[in-house]
């Protein structure tokens, strides 16, 4: 389960089945809470035409399977599914979706939350954007 | 011998996506950086503005680490996915 | 906009459809919040066989304007979706959907927990669980 | 004449989901309870356990709220959903 659980792909996943998958690991699952982020077209103030990510294959999937691993031990939780995209990507794009389901919704907030703060802190990917002005890659984080 | 990756940025600046360094027995990640220096000159400017984190087999260590032949070394530029 | 984002409706949505809508709302959107809430086969200590939602029509529609209105109000978010079921409703069925999408994923976080706990204090919807010791409308709210 | 609705459990409790009252003009909804209480009897208990809001025109009221010729008035238990 761990290896569909945590993806890094270059592909789009789809919302629905990914939810469903986590719907179906337990019947005891009430409250789902999903992130997904999405391409904006607009940075620090910067207009964006798109982006690439880059990752450390084997290190990010290893760390995003830690911080599974993490939430499941620190929260209440039942069962949560982590992917990120890399490879080229453009506006309106999904990028990384995050479900959490657990029997309850406040810690499928909070463990979701968490999960997000927790991959762009410790998973090894990286973005380049295009902007009118040329190819940055971002190093400022928010 | 150990496998040290550059990523993102640093493939850039540095002007590899990797290199094998023949370490001649066990050695420190701090002893290892400092050959690199020499090698790849650019790496010292790059060492010097910091914010660079530095992985022996996929996790992030300190410059005191040990570093033993068939290690792979990474040097990561601040993340920014999600 | 504001029908299509505002439902109560017997037959079940798409996460993935009402998530697309939320998405085209504005290109400036990067992180979109989803809380599904399903139907459990326990709680309180109970097996659960099945469930019916009642409502009152008109005001619970009204009310769950109310709370779009007021998120998008008080949090930094550009658009809101929030769909309750009503009727029948079997275990693993989904129940309520609210996705909240924003610039940045703090505020959706924040704006996709208010929504859900404001649902659950102001809406006049209610519950009937079917369990092995027979029907009761659900009184407590956790 | 004002109409009277009641939801969920109180449909049961009461035996009837809808009933229309004539006021005999303007009054308050605290007076409306009491000629309830009379006409269906089943009301007193509901009311006394506690825990019921009522609504006029679909907005949750305080007792002392007016009632006129025409609002609909809505007798709410817990709500439960989500």
């Amino acid at each position: 389960m761990n290896q569909d659980r945590i993806r890094v792909q270059t592909e789009d996943f789809g919302v629905e089945e990914e939810t469903n998958k986590i719907k179906q690991s337990s019947k005891r699952i009430g409250g789902i809470v999903t992130f997904l982020g999405a391409a904006r077209d607009f940075s620090k103030g910067q207009e964006i035409n798109k982006m690439f990510f880059d990752h450390y294959p084997g290190m990010a999937e290893k760390k995003l399977a830690d911080i599974r691993e993490q939430a499941l031990k620190d929260y209440d939780i039942i069962d949560v599914t982590i992917i990120h995209r890399v490879g080229d990507i453009s506006i309106g794009d999904n990028i990384v979706l995050i479900i959490v389901g657990a029997e309850h919704r406040k810690d499928a907030f909070r463990a979701c939350s968490w999960c997000i703060d927790e991959l762009k802190r410790i998973t090894p990917i990286w973005k380049k954007e295009t902007t009118p002005d040329g190819i940055v890659w971002v190093e400022e984080h928010p | 011998m150990v496998k040290v990756k550059f990523f993102a940025v640093l493939k850039g600046l540095v002007g590899k996506e990797e290199v094998t360094v023949d370490l001649g027995g066990e050695t420190t990640l701090e002893q290892l950086i400092e050959k690199l220096k020499t090698d790849l000159p650019p790496l010292k400017d790059i060492i010097q503005k910091g914010g660079i984190l530095i992985s022996v087999n996929q996790e992030v260590v300190e410059k005191d680490a040990i570093i033993q032949d068939g290690d792979e070394i990474a040097f990561l530029p601040p993340f920014a996915g999600g």
